[in-house]
């Protein structure tokens, strides 16, 4: 600590800006996503709002220096409130010629490029396809480049430590770590402390770190920099009080999950079969052991789907997570769920498809699959998650809907909305309104398929009830009775019932709201899931223009919300972004009659707000 | 399992349920309907903590006539759904039906995994050697040669062995019955459930309207005493009329041969002894085909094993322990917090 | 055969109709389906047209006497244009009392019943949940009665060929078909002659047969019949010439497949899992070995589909068929075969859902999971199926498109038409252009992905070609080099050009007709699959009561006809009549949003004319 | 199967294709892939009528790097899509590869039913006990007490071996090699090559991210001799440094035990003989395991039986000779008819 402590002093000068973007980028063993999350952690307790985002490569781990092993972790702070983790980059840092190939095409005009040159070695030049070193020419024309030999300063600013060369070139990323602290102004203590609990037991690889850090920090400070460059200050945001963390969206889901089986009186068993970006839910629902949750790893996803259906059946609450494809081997049981009218919550992590299609990008392309796909008219609610911390609640709401109508109802999520972070103001879990589960165990005129006046919801019985012992199954079901039943009148009745249940949740929910702007409007930016963050940026920014914008965002997919129709006629155009061919359209079309526009982009990446703005200002300037 | 007496006991009828049986007049599936019922009967099974699961089939309509509790569920994925069900409430005595088409074409492979975690389930696999609710397709099971409607010109592909299949995934509990055996099948049910584990039962049955007959080569009164061997743990393996016939192991080619007793020397000392919990014996018995060898039924195999949900619970009780409390509140502010004021 | 023509005489005093509704209903073991095809063979032979329906128990035998044992056919002849096998029986004849509890309510008031009052026993009267004879009360008021001891008088007929009681009773069901003959006036000679060919084996059981429709015909003859009952003439109707068979739908599309294959000139590869009903295609396919048809019975329907893409990869059509649980497995493999381009004819046989659902029961309830049921945006081109003889030319169909453009395509067809029949002008397989596939064998600059500029279609090549040697896979690929890229831009390129090479065939697939009546009327009735034929009889009586209607039925689901949205405007208002709840109604909707108007039913059982009638007239009569 | 020789004869390199091998630096798929390209190479394999099919995993990159037809298709079908294909062409040359996640968990089934068809593939599974694409989870193969992102607390369930499930299952080629055993190896696959019928290699590849030093029990330099046994049709069960230690078949317990030569009088004739058709014994020598036993390498069971893809395609042909000339009209006028003048 004291390291740290001895040449921290106050800057002066600093240019004081409202956000910035940071992306560190290097080969998968260089530590980008620890770096990343210090930078992040460090930011937050500056007390500037955030919003993070990782980008792992694909393959397990490239060799080396190849393009398709780097790895980046990009971050958006500011004194405002931030909506997305960031268009375009105010700093890339790179550690090695494939980071740079691959990331520069993001940095603004004029942006900052800090580069390790000491890893810009002719073989690594060569294996990111470079034939001339980019640091040497006039190919970076149009950015601020700063070469800086990272390696050979870190090797020398922990050599005390008696490391390998291998070994005092892992703390390379502290170094430049340190550099950027230095540009923003900010506070390294937390990263020591940080560092020395996690290497608690290499004490000597604990100073190393701290020290390149240090040194990196010191570089920039002792006026090395070229001027040009400058430093900054980025205000605290105006956030409301309280205890916060950073969450992703896996962290976010699977804690709502825990909530809601709690609220809800219920065991939890997660039934899983590993799948990116999906497998995240398993492992960490598989650390939830102290609170009873059973997690299983199937043999695939049908087991998976199965065994939640018939962990369900036996009194627990079934839960069943996959990604795409996984999903759609899972629509057999789901019909099951839907037919036997059990609770099943079905978390789908959506990725860019079709087939295997991109594992590891983000996409939306999962709505139909969700709403439509499956054999027979087979109704299901689906609601969908919009930023990395609304899963909390998102999922809170999938097990009151599940459970309360019993139904399966599927949770649309995305690799995105997975993999990125932002702060979270921590809930008290006992704020939230419960909604404990009365089984049935009444004997008295019992029939498993008799409806819940109200809800239209069949009785949820314990196999180990007295006296209740029935049976159920996937063939048609006799109205109450619950019975096989060939009767036409009555596969007809049961086929409305079913819909109706669905159909009756939207009286359950809330109305649709306006989250920025008012009804009315000359055009409504409508969407759903993670396009939340761009679009809300987008139709603020554009209404600060002066535009006649609003947005709307939908968590619930189906049933609509019972306002949305009437909502949506108020405005005199619609559009809706969606990372799909259109899937949200086809919905909004076919139930309200409205000719709603679609702005589709399947890249794989989130919209840009820019992007947003200009959809938005073609619309209403032309 | 979970074996609470009811105040009264109850008799094989008080397991059946008001619902008019289905199947078709003559199906073995009747006599298995009426062996399990007995078999629940004498185990003084308590209806309230049993579950019947099972997939698409003439068998898998079973727990419809189970007054316990049930779950038709879906082609082939009754032992996933079985597996959820046991994990949710170790508590209940769950027992799976399916047929060879559901458990061993499309349901294969949660049935080997089942069996492969061990987890506690009696799995009655209805061996009919046919698809029979879909009208009699050839099986997985069925004879090469087998004509169907999917096979006019008869079938080419090797048939599985239901036991030799379990026992390669692992097994720990394998056994065989038929339909029309209906003291020996409830004693083989009974082990089954005493089995703490996955408990695995070939049942041979009989679809009197797609593939009649097709055990009759060891099924038939006439026959029977010949061609089935009726296995006894640490008992000698004797069949046939009088037990005059019996098995041995050649042990210089590693299988077992027919003899007879008097005939070329052999006393019974020269006879090999059934011995459950040996894997090797296992499997050279469940590859016995007549008409060379008896078909060998009863329990051909039983090595206990920690079951898995007990594995699961196990490890839940020990996370409640060293975690101290489960308290949400906790974990939501697990990792770096901050305040902002 | 002499036996038969003695008695053949010519009848007076008929009365003439333009058609008839006759349905025979019995045991399982009554034999019920072969009657039905003699009396449909028989109605054809004598110039009618006509459809037919069976109705078989969904238990594969249950014990005799159940009402979920009966077994019925049902047979609409006429003078006239058949469309579908009838709404209301004018006749039923049935051969126990399940037989009636579970027939009798779609006799027509006042129609005739015939029943065989010797199998009214008190055992089969309690089986069936009588507790009174019906025929001996007053239950069957209004209806035209007519109880006649069949039983035993077929037991009469044939006591001199020596047979059990139990033997003689099997041909109760030919007295039946007797006597049904005679009043509409049929000639015996061609179950005659069948007879004898199916039990040339056994000609006692054959001549017992014959005896006994003998002796039903001539137990109506000779008056022993009540008068008011009368007697039937249905005129030759006015048919194209030429050779004709009868047709179910599964055979029109297994013959269809098999003259698509051979037009493309390639060999079958069918691999398909048993479900009802799309077991039947499986069970005809497997008869066509002489054609080098493989069939081939997977583990399940995963197996299928990944096996049929496999045989198409290696230059065989690949073809996978089941029913729509089976269908939902699919869905993954079926994105592998979208991603990789690769031809695949899918046929979806429907049944009612969802789940298990009513396997022996139809709906039209897998359009949105046909259209919409898979992961990631993945389009695939749907057609369908119209009536039992239409399968051959949409199975053509089917395969012409699959190879020309690359894509595995969808067919819909269901329960009803898979069973159901009508008569078929028989094709001459050489009158249909052929589509021979080129595969390609020249390796100049072959590349796996590059495209034909006019389809977008990339080259098929057959494993085995020299120096073509290549890979494709799930994963996105890219853009002509087929290689594995996870470049941002090439997937938005691969997305957007499937979704135009599946869009582009609505050029290549004639513009949709007006099948009754003209554009411009006040409205449309706008079908899909097997509605045609009510939807077409009740336009067509519709527009003869005045009343200004049109049919438009659909074979292409995915892309639509180019002029749909056109032709669909100029009508004032449109009715999707549908069996399920809605499902190309959306479609319409989102297309072109026009407030079409649903007309759904689920009950298993096809539209009957007088519905369809009534919701017309509902509304242009208000 | 279809050897001919190309003009030249082609090199192990031959067999590269231009595109980046994309496996982990030190990953044993490197290994396997060179002990491919040199099997093929050997046989003369003729690079045109040879495809590679896959599932999804790491393993299942596979055919990108082989120049060859190639199909990586979706997780855990590549069986059945392999089915396909040699059903559609069975002149092709067809090698099926994937990961013990793709082959025994999700594609379990098809390999099952691959294997009892006796289709002619050549099944590589490589074994490294892990997901290893998803990153780390457990796998069926997996040891009890895996610690990974999916079972923090130590895996539960008991792994299946492939090479008793795949004997289990009917298998007719069952043998097993190493990542790390380049000689080995490719003798191995060539007798799968020349096996007609599902040919299914069992691989331990070592994950060297997720799983490292898994078989190092048995592959390590130090302990090879001792811990592997190279097996050979006919000749005796001998391994260890200077072969001096060998199994034996204990007669009593039908179980094979492990002897020193030259201890307690034991001699080479005491020693069994592998005898690859006899399924007894590979069902033993699949059951063994270090630290008691060595691991059994090499093939453990070969039994030449008929293939599906040739019955059927006779099935065929005799359908072409019996049913005469295949005349599309006179199909579609088949039955009774009538006109209409
Ligand atoms: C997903 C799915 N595929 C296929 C079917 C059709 N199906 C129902 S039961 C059955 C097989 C029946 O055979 P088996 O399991 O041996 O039972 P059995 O009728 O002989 O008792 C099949 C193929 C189905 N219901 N669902
Ligand atoms: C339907 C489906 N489910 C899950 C996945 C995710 N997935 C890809 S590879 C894999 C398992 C990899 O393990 P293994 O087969 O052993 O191959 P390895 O990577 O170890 O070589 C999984 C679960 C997928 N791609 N598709
Ligand atoms: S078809 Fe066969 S198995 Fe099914 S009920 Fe009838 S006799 Fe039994
Ligand atoms: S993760 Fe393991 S199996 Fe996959 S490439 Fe890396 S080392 Fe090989
Ligand atoms: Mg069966
Ligand atoms: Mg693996």
């Amino acid at each position: 600590m004291p390291e740290a402590a001895a040449i921290e002093r106050p800057e002066e000068n600093r240019q004081e800006i409202e956000s910035a973007v940071v992306r560190f980028a290097g080969d998968s063993g260089d530590g980008m996503q620890l770096t990343g999350s210090q930078f992040t952690m460090t930011a937050a307790i500056a007390g500037n709002d955030l919003a993070t985002f990782p980008d792992f490569p694909a393959e397990i781990r490239a060799p080396a220096g190849t393009t398709f092993g780097v790895s980046a972790f990009q971050i958006n702070f500011g004194a405002r409130k931030i909506m997305t983790s960031g268009d375009l980059l105010d700093v890339l840092v790179v550690m090695n010629p494939a980071a740079l190939v691959t990331n520069l095409a993001d940095v603004k005009p004029n942006g900052i490029v800090i580069a390790d040159s000491g890893a810009f070695s002719d073989r690594n030049l060569a294996k990111a396809g470079y034939t001339e070193n980019p640091l040497e020419n006039d190919s970076l024309e149009g950015y601020r480049v700063v070469k800086i030999d990272m390696s050979r300063l870190t090797v020398e600013a922990v050599k005390e430590f008696g490391l390998s060369n291998k070994e005092a070139l892992r703390s390379k990323n502290m170094w430049a770590l340190g550099l950027i602290y230095w540009m923003y102004g900010r506070k390294r203590q937390a990263s020591v402390d940080w560092l020395e609990a996690k290497f608690a037991k290499n004490p000597d690889v604990a100073k190393a770190n701290i020290a390149a850090l240090n040194a990196g920090h010191a570089f920039g400070e002792t006026a090395e920099m070229p001027a040009e460059l400058g430093t900054f200050d980025v205000e605290p945001a105006k956030i409301e009080p309280g205890l916060y963390r950073t969450i992703t969206g896996a962290e976010s889901v699977s804690l709502g999950l825990l909530a809601g089986s709690l609220l809800a009186n219920l065991k939890i068993a997660f039934c899983s079969y590993p799948i990116t970006p999906a497998s995240a839910l398993l492992h960490q629902l598989a650390r939830m052991k102290e609170f009873g949750v059973v997690t299983f790893q199937a043999e695939d996803e049908i087991a998976a789907a199965a065994a939640a259906i018939g962990a369900s059946y036996a009194g627990s609450l079934g839960i069943t997570s996959s990604s795409g494809p996984g999903i759609a081997l899972k629509m057999e049981a789901i019909g099951l769920a839907i037919a036997t009218e059990l609770p099943l919550v079905i978390i789908n992590s959506q990725r860019a498809g079709p087939s295997t299609g991109l594992p590891t990008k983000t996409e939306q392309s999962d709505l139909y699959q969700a709403v439509y796909g499956r054999n027979g008219d087979a109704p299901m609610p689906v609601i969908s998650v919009s930023t990395p911390s609304d899963g909390y609640e998102v999922a809170i709401e999938a097990i009151r809907i599940a459970t309360k109508y019993m139904t399966p109802v599927m949770v649309l999520t995305d690799g995105y909305i997975t993999n990125a972070s932002e702060p979270w103001l921590i809930p008290n879990a006992n704020d939230t309104e419960r909604f404990d589960v009365n089984f049935r165990t009444d004997p008295e005129n019992f029939q498993p398929f008799m409806r819940d006046a109200e809800t239209l919801a069949r009785p949820w019985v314990k196999p180990g009830t007295p006296d209740l012992m029935h049976r159920i199954g996937g063939i048609e079901r006799s109205y109450d009775s619950g019975h096989i039943s060939y009767d036409p009148d009555n596969h007809q009745k049961m086929t409305e019932v079913r819909a109706s249940k669905v159909l009756g949740i939207s009286d359950d929910i809330p109305e649709q709201e306006v989250s920025v702007g008012e009804a009315g409007a000359k055009l409504a930016v409508i969407g759903w899931g993670s396009t939340y963050g761009p679009i809300n940026r987008a139709v603020s920014n554009m209404r600060e223009d002066g535009l006649d914008v609003a947005q709307i965002h939908l968590r619930y997919i189906w049933p609509l919300p019972r306002n949305l129709g009437e909502l949506l006629n108020s405005f005199d155009n619609i559009l809706v972004p969606e990372m799909n061919t259109g899937q949200l359209r086809t919905l909004l079309r076919d139930q309200y009659l409205l000719p709603a526009e679609g702005l589709n982009k399947v890249n794989g990446k989130p919209f840009l707000i820019g992007e947003l703005e200009d959809a938005i200002r073609a619309r209403l300037e032309k | 399992m979970n074996i609470q007496s009811p105040p009264e006991k109850l008799k094989a009828r008080d397991f059946a349920t008001d619902q008019e049986v289905r199947w078709c007049p003559g199906c073995g599936d009747y006599a298995i309907l009426k062996g399990v019922q007995n078999t629940l009967a004498q185990l003084e099974a308590d209806p309230k903590n049993t579950v019947f699961v099972s997939g698409i089939g003439c068998a898998a309509r079973f727990p419809y006539y189970m007054e316990t509790y049930g779950f038709h569920t879906i082609h082939g994925r009754s032992p996933a759904v079985a597996s959820g069900v046991k994990l949710a409430n170790p508590e209940l005595d769950v027992w799976v039906v399916g047929g060879d088409g559901d458990m061993l074409s499309i349901g294969g492979n949660h049935t080997m995994h089942a069996i492969r975690r061990n987890i506690d389930l009696q799995i009655l696999l209805f061996n009919n050697q046919i698809y029979g609710l879909t009208k009699g397709q050839y099986s997985p099971t069925s004879k090469i040669g087998t004509k169907s409607p999917s096979t006019p010109l008869g079938s080419i592909d090797n048939p599985v062995s239901a036991a030799q299949f379990a026992l390669g995934v692992g097994g720990t509990f394998i056994a065989r019955s038929s339909d029309i055996l209906q003291k020996h099948l409830p004693e083989v049910l009974k082990r089954a459930y005493t089995h703490k584990g996955a408990s695995f039962v070939e049942i041979f049955q009989n679809c009197i309207v797609y593939n009649d007959g097709a055990f009759k080569h060891f099924t038939e009164k006439s026959i029977q005493a010949e061609m089935q061997i009726h296995l006894g743990h640490g008992q000698p393996l004797l069949f046939g009329e009088d037990k005059s016939k019996g098995l041995v192991l050649n042990r210089e080619e590693m299988r077992l041969e027919v003899v007879t007793l008097g005939e070329n020397g052999i006393t019974e000392s020269n006879i090999a002894i059934h011995d459950e919990t040996n894997l090797s014996l296992a499997t050279m018995l469940a590859q016995m085909d007549p008409p060379d060898f008896p078909v060998a039924l009863g329990v051909l195999y039983a090595e206990p094993a920690p079951t898995y949900e007990s594995a699961v619970h196990t490890q839940i009780e020990q996370a409640t322990k060293d975690g101290g409390t489960a308290d949400l509140n906790r974990l939501l502010q697990r990792g770096q917090t901050w305040t902002v004021e």
